[in-house]
């Protein structure tokens, strides 16, 4: 990262990130999406804020909750939307869905819906590129609780031995589903990185300038020390495990009282209100745009659902 | 049997909720855990209310599920009868080797003197908008390890009764539900399970074809079966609901009388369990078959768009042409 | 093919260590990694002198064989040829979903957006003394799920030509090498592959029965043929060397012309994928085909006791039982 | 444990390990084991050690370099040995031979084959030991390299978090087959407990009084703590990974300096040599007597070969 992105420009990448999972969040009730969705309402500063901190080509790998971190990294909302929907989008051709897809083209290594799976898919990736230079580093987001999946465990091991930059990013949301996150981890993930002798990094996760100026620190200390770097961002999910998700597991008014860190008011209260109204308008009509485009995606074509299985 | 038929329907996920109740009522040893199975009720609600009623016997656990199966096992031969939820099919390629390397070995290899009475209860299958990850029928290739049982039950009936005989079985059972089946509603007798394991569920009688079948395609086999009656052609329908052991004795003698086998199962058709069931059969009966085919899912990853998928799933028209082609080949 | 056929013999293991050679200076993409491969040269050999030879293109890795397999994807994806070795088949079950849900899926689901160029590399099969976790022939598993390239290679050449062809591959291949064939020799032929993914061997030809096997059965079918032709029966052998995709054709031809089927592996006979190819043909040939049967191992765990092994595993014996048996149904 | 165990008592117990695995070893090597065998020589203290803390029901669950531990919980050695030669024992009847067999009548519930998977099973024997009571608890013991496996990880966390009492000892022997362990695994075993919040002890496991001691604390602190333990014994594998094993990879005169810290050499010398003669005299005569045994038990029955793939 040169210079440090500007707030205002975090803001409106958080913004459009909320309204498209908003529009996808209505979209699955009145049935445009078909089957469940996986929102990061209230992450949404950590995949803005860690995208402004990567190189041009530094590969990015997610979860099923990956919306904002495809957004974040160049994915068109036009043609997020569009695989969401089941359309024949550029990305995917609707095969992948909300929770699985990728746009290599854009430096988006794709979502997993395996808890923790993305992890040694991002270190192969961060091998390919110690090895075959072009100052990339690959970045992967899980969840906290992800932590306790043994792929993850083989992974960091692996990369601190074998001296692989990569930058692995824990969303601690406070949940695992439906689970209060410190009834299953032990430790969080932060605390953990000593069992790798890997460095760790923890970060306000609902503050997107804070995060890149972590990520862009991580990043160098990735490259200079050719190891990887463990970053936790502390945020709070402001919504569903999943759109159906009814939250009856939520202790009363935790919500509401969470809503106060939300990324988005904070940063807003931060701008000129000049300023959040131009990213408020800039954003709105980007969204709408983008779903109009989406919405006039023409559905997969049968004809080709066998293409593809194998090359050639 | 010491059952009562209830008066009001069930729905499956109810039926299975019950046999939970009902397997930790009946033996102090069972206990029931996964993740979100305990304070959240469960992903799909098959735990609700459960932990509230039995306490620490159903607990949750962490995305784990190496460590679940493998602990299950260890609490098995321990004394314990554990029930084990895994969310989906899909994940328990995460944990395979607990199943595959440890879990089927046990009383073999021990000759004898371990065992692993234990459940592993997940649901499978292709739902509209699930992705590639979220959406396979595996159970064949548990199928293929010795020492495994495997049920794939399809009604309310077979999933409260299945998992009864799952949860008192002294060796371990997979359980393959059905999520796609989950909402839907039938009569459920409780108190006990079905009886026997292995045993096929004769859906209807019929001369022409046996269709022999397994999970959410039993629904797809009837209306097929229906459809071509009408060109007065009669099926024999049999839900296996158990493909490991088996109920080849059914099968044998249903196509026996026919002479034409038709396989249909939602998992994919290349290398499913609807091949040893047509191998099976063309073993035993040799020339006495007049025809034999599958159907299943072809051969790709399941696409997310619910028009792609219908695409490659086993659907009625399917089975239908299946039924057609079977005798229009005999005849030829 | 710019080949040299090499006048002296290579053993099987030698073969894959000159294929890898091979494969490390055609392309510098080509990485190869996995448990004691680089320094200690391999456990088995393989890999013997190839860390001394190419330097840190060949690396040692922890015992994390998820990681492994998973990194194998990414690296795939991010433009590496990476060949990853895994001891036995059996350690697969600890990286299923990394193969299953992940490396099978990315050409599809990306809609050929990336790909996943790589190799995995194992043995499998059972030896005189191995436990039930070191004996597996697991390939039936891997053949069932779409998107993967299976070989099953039983010769030095094809030890040589499959890996090479293997490695130039744009899809992901599992190749189960045979620890039981490591030994045995052969000529070889070395400078590229066999050029064509999927090609069955004709091992021999004739015309009554014909016998479809691959790994270590090929040999023991060659034997069986020999042993069957002193009483007038002549077999067609067809070593088909990759299960998936697995030559149709020219099983199919020869079905046509025998009209006697008998698939035979070491993998487990229920569920194995012997029964895919029996039933294939059953639905291509229909009435056409006379007799087919399998010969696999029996449903158990391998146990480890050479002289019960020897009891469940497929064998000369069996195979002249199952020609015998074959032939005599037509009869009857 | 209520007393110390003697000094003599645990040579007596470590010298027959070692006696009987010299002999599976010449077992190998003239053709009477049929395969390889992976042998303790050199680790004898830890599980000699550690079974003289337990309790008298404590199961215990092993890797395939097991034999100590079988035979040190109670598996009487002509069975054992039987086993290991194919024979129809009463362990298992041959099906599961040198790495894999299991006697749980002993509270043996077997060796493993897979690295690092006996620690989800123990996890589960301790959630029977400590629902089901009777002041168990188990003991597994993996290697150092089992560390980077997931199942180990997932089972310390998930251990952790359900505060399961069981005790897993930890076997650094410098090698990860024929790999020096400190290239392949970040931070040893003891140092990664903390990663799960958890009570780690170190101790020279080659020093079979030491091993006790800590071990009875491990148990006590388990127990009181309802909680997991992680043991890790320092040791060196004084023979190959495995009976085939030609070594090539040790630096020169490694194995000769090792020799030093022998277990059995250390242990005799702190006994009289009277007591050394003793021991030497009863285990040589108890060795042969077994191996007798041994020799003379059936093969198995092959008719039987199907039986208990299920019970009944
Ligand atoms: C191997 C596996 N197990 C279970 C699941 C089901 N599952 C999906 S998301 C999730 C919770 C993940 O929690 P966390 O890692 O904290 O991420 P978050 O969803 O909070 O972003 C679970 C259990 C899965 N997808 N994969
Ligand atoms: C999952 C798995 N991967 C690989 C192996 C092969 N293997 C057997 S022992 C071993 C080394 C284990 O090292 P360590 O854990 O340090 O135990 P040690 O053998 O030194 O006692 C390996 C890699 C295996 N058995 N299981
Ligand atoms: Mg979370
Ligand atoms: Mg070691």
């Amino acid at each position: 990262m040169t210079a440090p992105p500007s707030l205002e420009d975090l803001y409106l990448r958080m913004l459009q990130i909320r309204l498209i999972e908003e529009e996808l969040l209505r979209a699955v009730q009145d049935g445009r999406v078909t089957g469940s969705t996986h929102l990061c309402i209230g992450q949404e500063a950590i995949p803005v804020g860690t995208c402004a901190a990567l190189g041009p080509n530094d590969p990015v790998v997610a979860t099923y909750r990956g919306h904002g971190w495809a957004l974040s990294r160049g994915v068109p909302a036009e043609e997020l939307l569009a695989e969401v929907f089941g359309r024949d989008s550029d990305l995917n051709g609707g095969r992948a869905g909300s929770a699985y897809l990728s746009g290599p083209q854009y430096g988006f290594y794709g979502e997993n819906s395996i808890v923790g799976a993305g992890v040694p898919i991002a270190l192969g990736l961060a091998m390919a590129c110690n090895r075959l230079g072009g100052n990339r580093i690959p970045v992967v987001s899980i969840g906290d609780g992800a932590m306790n999946q043994g792929n993850v465990h083989e992974s960091l091991n692996m990369a601190s031995v074998l001296n692989i930059p990569l930058i692995v990013v824990v969303e601690n949301n406070g949940y695992v589903e439906m689970t209060p996150s410190a009834t299953l981890t032990a430790v969080p993930a932060a605390a953990r990185a000593a069992a790798y002798s890997i460095i760790a990094m923890e970060v306000d996760g609902n503050d997107p300038l804070a995060v890149a100026a972590t990520v862009s620190d991580a990043r160098e200390a990735a490259l200079q020390k050719s190891a990887p770097v463990l970053v936790e961002a502390h945020t709070r999910r402001l919504g569903g495990h999943y759109s159906g998700d009814a939250q009856q597991y939520r202790p009363a008014g935790e919500l509401e009282g969470w809503r106060a860190t939300d990324p988005l008011t904070l940063a807003r209260s931060q701008l000129t209100s000049e300023a959040a109204a131009r990213c408020e308008q800039q954003a709105e009509g980007a969204v709408s745009a983008a779903l109009a485009l989406a919405e006039g995606m023409p559905t997969p074509n049968v004809e080709e659902v066998m293409t593809h299985v194998f090359s050639g | 049997m010491s059952s009562r038929v209830d008066s009001s329907e069930s729905s499956y996920i109810r039926a299975v909720n019950q046999a939970l109740d009902d397997a930790l009522g009946a033996d102090s040893r069972v206990v029931i855990y996964g993740e979100d199975v305990a304070i959240p009720n469960g992903p799909f609600g098959a735990t609700k209310g459960l932990h509230d009623k039995y306490g620490d016997r159903v607990f949750d656990t962490p995305i784990s599920e190496s460590a679940m199966i493998g602990a299950a096992l260890g609490a098995a031969m321990g004394g314990l009868r554990p029930i084990v939820e895994i969310m989906y099919a899909d994940f328990l390629m995460v944990a395979m080797d607990q199943i595959v390397n440890q879990i089927a070995n046990t009383r073999y290899v021990s000759e004898g003197r371990l065992g692993a009475p234990l459940v592993i209860r997940t649901q499978q299958g292709s739902t509209p908008g699930s992705c590639a990850q979220h959406s396979q029928s595996l159970e064949a290739m548990f199928a293929h390890v010795p020492g495994l049982q495997i049920a794939v039950p399809a009604t309310p009936q077979d999933a409260y009764g299945i998992l009864r005989d799952a949860a008192s079985s002294d060796d371990p059972v997979m359980v393959f539900e059905s999520r796609r089946l989950y909402p839907t509603k039938g009569a459920v007798a409780t108190g006990s399970g079905l009886g026997r394991v292995g045993q096929a569920d004769v859906v209807r009688s019929g001369t022409d074809v046996t269709i022999v079948t397994w999970g959410t395609v039993r629904a797809w086999a009837e209306e097929a079966a229906d459809h071509v009656s009408e060109s007065g052609i009669s099926c024999e329908v049999l839900d296996l609901r158990w493909i490991s052991p088996w109920d080849r004795d059914a099968v044998v003698e249903s196509v026996s009388k026919t002479g034409h086998l038709l396989v249909a199962h939602e998992a994919g058709r290349v290398g499913g369990f609807g091949a040893e069931i047509l191998s099976s059969v063309v073993e035993e009966l040799g020339p006495g078959l007049k025809g034999a085919r599958r159907i299943g899912s072809d051969p790709v990853p399941m696409p997310s768009s619910p028009i792609l998928s219908a695409a490659v799933l086993p659907s009625v028209d399917r089975l239908v042409a299946g039924i057609h082609s079977l005798l229009k080949e005999n005849v030829a």
